[in-house]
């Protein structure tokens, strides 16, 4: 089994949602994080100080999912996330060496 | 403020009856003297002051205080609560420089246009720039022989004209650039709202009106009734509303993105504060404290009361559960229907008021809107326009002296007396005022905002609009906690 | 508003010292004439509208605004940030909520039965619906041949009777059902608060009560001291909380979760803003705008003061740390406490009265309670209950003229007289005040909170309680950053 | 409150302008008697007792209420916004627990030594614990035979002693240990606002100057025009702002971490309410409810919305975009501003005070501070402190009747008469407020802060410092969500 | 070593964190997240508006442990943590090939 | 490939992505956390109730690198973000075994 963890934009978590969906991944976990790369964010201003940030708010989506899954997973969230503008993100992806679901104590892909 | 050469005498009489004995003797001393008291008289301005009370001063002042509060904070956190918080800090800063602006524009030439003599549908620029204003002019109030301060009264009125361009922009909330939106408030307030005020509001004043019994606004003369300004302030700033979101189209993702209010505790306390600021710009239209005002005093009270548990009750019929963004949509929904009526209604009528205001804001809010899917973000036509127009068409009813309401009384006699009240020539008089409200300010709006639209322009970039207005129009962030 | 046969002269004497030199001559000519205005008089209402002052009708009205504020969103907001955020948004309903109905059982018939003539536990259904009260009719202050409009009176005693049931909540938040709550309000308002309101605080009225000596409430007529309401409001309150909380049950998880207020930013808002509005309550008690109304303002002012002080230096020795939590609580103790007492004190002894209530709320909140390992949430009781005790009983002591009190003084004579001051005397006055007052409220909670439990009941499920009310019972989230 | 020998009679004069006939009657009545009033008179408290009008009255007790609401939550909310989370509620304790301890201060000696008769630099403790104040004695206005009861005037007073320490918080926040601030509080009370009061404020009152013109305080006889505390208060505080942050030192990571507001809803908020009770403020210190305190009113209104568009423009050029921090400053700094000038200047002339100090205040709060890197954190020096001076100095100008203004008027003599205006005369004056109270304050502020660093120390260690104060000095957190 | 990610309902925080000091877990990291699966969340009505939100809030904890400590741990957490109910959650198990403690600097099982 | 996750002290957060800058490490995901360990929090005290709370906010990083950088990288995490005092937290090293970045569709090395 994967373990991905992707990084994206927040307002594409519906579209990359969907787009799950149809790959028949029943669940994801999401985080509110802040992101620092090439990417520059905003400058604001209070009273004449000026910050220009790096750390831009960003979603981070984990899925699990079967070994044969990952790869269309992963193409389905770049197609999903993607604006083409810097700071689109990554897909990262991670051996999942055991997955269990509380509820049932099933193990494994029963689990996802 | 009741601005019709009817109901006056209400005011006038029941002044009478609440003034202390020994003024009341001062004053028929007056009349006694000279009945109504004259430009003319030498004695004019010593006249005046003797007919000043303290009390109404201070009335009028703390009243002014309070329809601020309504604006800022109330208003913005109200509005603020409801939006998605990349966007709380655009509402804020909006009301905020919105109410900034038009208390400039009213002392330059807003109070002028408004209130001195000039055509039926708008004044002049004699008081321009606040000039012949001092702290030894006065204003006239609905009783004959009673004033206050012109100061007190200019800036009274300044609160109304900063709260009315305020009300408009929840319609049209987390898309509109800023700039545009500021001229925008400079323009609608010259070209709508100073002249209706001046047509609903604009009289020669119950000591003069015997001798210029033409010199009135003219809704005024069409004898409608707006205590507190239904007409002026809430169909005003509804119908503009309605206009602007329709010409400005939805916001990216209407219908699809979910967009829960960020802060309903922000909501809450705007709501709350623009409970408490209300009765200043209700019960001190009244421009004097007597009982008059305090019958304008628990109208808007319990009206309001009952508005809220009217909107609960339906929203556990409907939804099986009563929230408190309803209790508080519909808390302000019967602030705006019972503004037109506070100074007329029983306490009783103005409870049955504030249920049917309600119910029918409650159709248009929760039902008519997702049919029709227009985008008026926070409702301002659903509670302000709605809300507005049965108010102003209900006061026709709870004026009725039969309902225990107080009537019109006959200004064109000194000193006044009661008029006989025809509550079907009353509806026609209402219904004047609503209509010329609503065709005015809805064909001023639509070229102010299409003349805006294609110049300036009134949306921001797609991408600025989705990063949030705080960030793209404003360079700060709401919170960094 | 005190609302004894005894003190009333102090109001009555220190106006006479206060009114307008001409206002007295007025006034003495009217006493002269007739003495004590009757209502058989020919002129009645003419007499009494001669007697009313504008600079009074305002005081009225804008106390009336600022004990509203009071209710929402003041306590409100101190209730709601001490909350879990998965409740605040049930607590804020629920104040605004009860506002709403409290004020339409008001008008109703809840100013009828607390302030009509009866018997000395209840009054009668003589003005249900406000029927006979208009804008031409006055109601009695404290002094001789003064009045205020009625209407000003309802609406400022509508104030108390709704922010009354919403202080109880505090004691069951994150806990208890929205409906039921509804319900023990217009029950509890019609058993409890009314009936208490009346043995308190009717009375026939400084000109008439020399001709019916006999027509007080119970509690008046055992002569106890209450300014602005320590039994009526606090005491009744406390004690209606505890009951409920005792009834109701702990929170799940209780002691064993924690449990920290989600947002003290919130409390402090709610505390600073009940601090403003309490002037109203307490200074707006006196009815007029005079000496002694300046009087209940500063000792409300420094008794406030003194108690947010204490609870620091309590916590600073107690926990090496003064809390922010400690000094709005602190705040709150001293303002319960010195309500009662606000109009008779003196400012220095109001500050030892600020001291002793804090040191004693501090036992019963930080203290007993986790000791008793009882549930008061927010501790109406520890808070309200406890320091409307202390209140109650420490009027009795610095009431007194050898302490700078403005004692009492006698109403059964016309002009009003000093009476003579036995603290002792006073002391059993009060504690007939507060022992009936726990007894009666105590045992009505205690039938209305049983008959919901074991009715509608009074708890969501446990799933419920553990998603909080704001969703389970509104639907909502307070937040949605 | 204007305090000087000149202006008075504008007060004076309006007034009798203002004053009901009956009462103008009354009043020459006393004064055609026996002229001003004589503490010798055998009816001398009955003589002032008919001289009080409870519109005054009511006006005074709600001024005050509003200027505790500038305090708190206002205050509070402002600043505390302006910092970062963990230090959101050390700002909201500050605030609050410095205007409990000075209102403990004012009523124990802080009134006796600011508005009793001693030298000219400070008074005596004759009216200490407020001995000899009851509900008969009364306070002197700006008008010939017009009093106030004078515990309103007490805590009116009061409220002003309560806000001016807590200003200075704001310019070392986030780094300040509570104990030795509230220790700093109660003797920079003593030794900087009380004289600086006296020696501004301080006089015999306009019946009794006549009598006694040298019984005034130092910068009175200097004729230096203060409408409303723009030296006591915001000099004041400014300066001793400064003084603090240079001596405590800048905060930790200062200049490398960025430190944006977490909530710019609640200095919104603050600001809002801010702007709200500043009326009580200024339009409160007219000590009378007349058309003069209809004018404080406006104008204080006017320079505001000014200053806040200013502020708007000067960033749209600056940076290209307004920002609501950068409105809500400007719209203090115009608040300050105008604060000195409210009584003097025109609306017009107004908007331009509002406009200058707006931009003088934008240089020293957005470049200068920047350039010289001292850690004010809230900017009470770049708003208070400069926005004062420009205001102090301002007024000189806006006050010329030639421009509209209310020159001074000549109380020397009874009726006060109007005086002959000499701007450049005035500016004198005005330059000796604002200097003395800079020299006199600066001095005491650097001793008592030097004092307190060398003996209990004022910063909390590194480690305090970074968790935040409101852990580590309090224990709580202000949020919890 | 083992890196275990859980899943949990919030209010299921306390009785983990107790099971996993009965296992000797000496720390955890925890995160505030939204999950999306099969469990359904509460409707809301904003003015006649009703979204029903598929994510809901839950609970992650991250664990560091050896390899052997693993399966005692998942147990652990899977009894603290059920409820029966839909929506328990999932424990993930992933591969952990090192370990530091910055303080010291200790790699390892000693970083744990 | 490897995913770093470092837990640090959040006012350590800009000295860490400085020295993070200084190994040429382009990018990372910052998360808020809070932390259950050795470090003992505050105790807050509400009306008399005492609370202390274990759970110590801290900041989550998140870092992914090619697996010859790692060492660096986690030696310069470690460096920047110690104090020596308990609770400095833990730096903690997985398997990458696959990275994208969104708006190319570049994947591994390419990505990072
Ligand atoms: N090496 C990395 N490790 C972990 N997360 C990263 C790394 N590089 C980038 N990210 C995440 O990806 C987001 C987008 O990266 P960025 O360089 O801004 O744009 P792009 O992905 O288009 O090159 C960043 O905000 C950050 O959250
Ligand atoms: N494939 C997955 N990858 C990551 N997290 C998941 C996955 N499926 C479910 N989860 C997480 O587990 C939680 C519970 O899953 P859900 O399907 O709702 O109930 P259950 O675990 O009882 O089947 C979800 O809210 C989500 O946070
Ligand atoms: N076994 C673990 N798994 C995951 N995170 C851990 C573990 N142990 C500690 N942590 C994280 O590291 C932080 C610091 O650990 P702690 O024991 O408090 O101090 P130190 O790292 O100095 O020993 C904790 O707050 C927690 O976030």
């Amino acid at each position: 089994m994967k373990y991905i963890i992707a990084i994206i934009k927040p307002h594409k978590l519906d579209e990359v949602r969907e787009a799950l969906a149809g790959q028949g991944v029943s669940g994801m976990t999401v985080t509110e994080v802040k992101g620092f790369g090439r990417q520059k964010g905003q400058t604001e201003v209070y009273r004449g100080a000026e910050y220009t940030t790096n750390m831009i708010p960003k979603i981070k989506i984990e899925v699990a999912c079967s070994s044969d899954a990952a790869p269309s997973v992963i193409e389905a969230i770049q197609a999903a996330a993607e604006t083409g503008s810097i700071g689109d993100g990554k897909i990262f992806e991670l051996d999942l060496v055991g997955a269990t679901r509380i509820r049932t104590g099933e193990t494994d892909a029963a689990a996802l | 403020m009741t601005k019709t050469l009817k109901w006056m005498g209400a005011a006038g009489l029941s002044l009478f009856a609440a003034l202390p004995a020994f003024a009341q003797e001062a004053a028929s001393a007056v009349a006694a003297a000279a009945g109504p008291i004259k430009a003319s008289d030498a004695a004019f301005a010593a006249a005046q002051a003797g007919m000043v009370n303290k009390g109404d001063t201070t009335w009028m002042l703390i009243s002014s205080a309070l329809v601020l509060l309504m604006s800022v904070p109330a208003l913005a956190l109200f509005y603020g609560g409801l939006v998605r918080t990349k966007n709380m800090l655009s509402l804020l800063m909006q009301v905020f420089m919105i109410v900034s602006v038009a208390a400039l524009v009213w002392v330059s030439y807003g109070y002028s246009l408004a209130f001195t003599s000039g055509g039926p549908f708008i004044g002049g620029f004699s008081k321009a720039f606040l000039a012949g204003v001092s702290t030894t002019t006065y204003a006239a109030t609905f009783s004959n022989n009673v004033y206050i301060p012109e100061y007190a009264f200019v800036v009274f009125q300044m609160t109304f004209a900063c709260i009315t361009p305020a009300l408009i922009v929840g319609a049209f909330a987390e898309r509109i650039k800023f700039t545009p939106l500021i001229l925008f408030t400079v323009a609608w307030l010259t070209f709508a709202y100073f002249p209706i005020a001046h047509m609903v509001w604009y009289w020669a004043g119950p000591d003069f009106l015997v001798d210029a019994p033409t010199d009135v606004g003219f809704l005024w003369g069409k004898a409608a009734l707006d205590f507190a300004g239904g007409t002026v302030v809430h169909i005003n700033a509804g119908i503009a509303g309605l206009v602007g979101c329709l010409i400005i189209g939805k916001r990216l993702g209407f219908g699809k993105e979910a967009t829960p209010p960020h802060s309903l505790t922000m909501t809450m306390i705007g709501a709350s504060l623009l409970w408490v600021g209300w009765f200043g710009f209700n019960a001190g239209s009244n421009l004097e404290a007597n009982g008059l005002a305090a019958l304008a005093f628990i109208n808007t009270f319990v009206a309001t009361a009952a508005a809220a548990v009217a909107w609960c009750i339906i929203e556990q019929l409907h939804h099986g559960k009563p929230s408190l963004l309803g209790a508080v949509t519909g808390a302000v929904a019967g602030l705006v229907a019972i503004t037109p009526a506070s100074g007329f209604a029983a306490p009783m009528t103005s409870i049955v008021l504030g249920f049917v205001a309600s119910g029918v804001c409650y159709v248009f809010v929760a039902i008519i809107k997702n049919k029709l899917k227009y985008d008026d973000t926070l409702d301002v036509f659903g509670v302000h326009g709605v809300g507005g127009i049965v108010g102003a068409l209900g006061t026709a009813i709870v004026a009725d002296p039969a309902l225990g309401g107080q009537g019109w009384v006959d200004y064109t006699v000194f000193p006044a007396i009661p008029g006989e009240y025809v509550m079907a020539d009353q509806f026609v008089s209402q219904l004047w005022a609503v209509g010329v409200t609503v065709l005015w300010t809805g064909i001023v709006s639509a070229v102010l905002f299409y003349a805006l639209k294609l110049t300036l322009g009134l949306r921001p970039s797609e991408e600025a609009e989705r990063e949030g207005l705080d960030l793209s129009e404003h360079g700060e962030r709401a919170y960094n906690y």
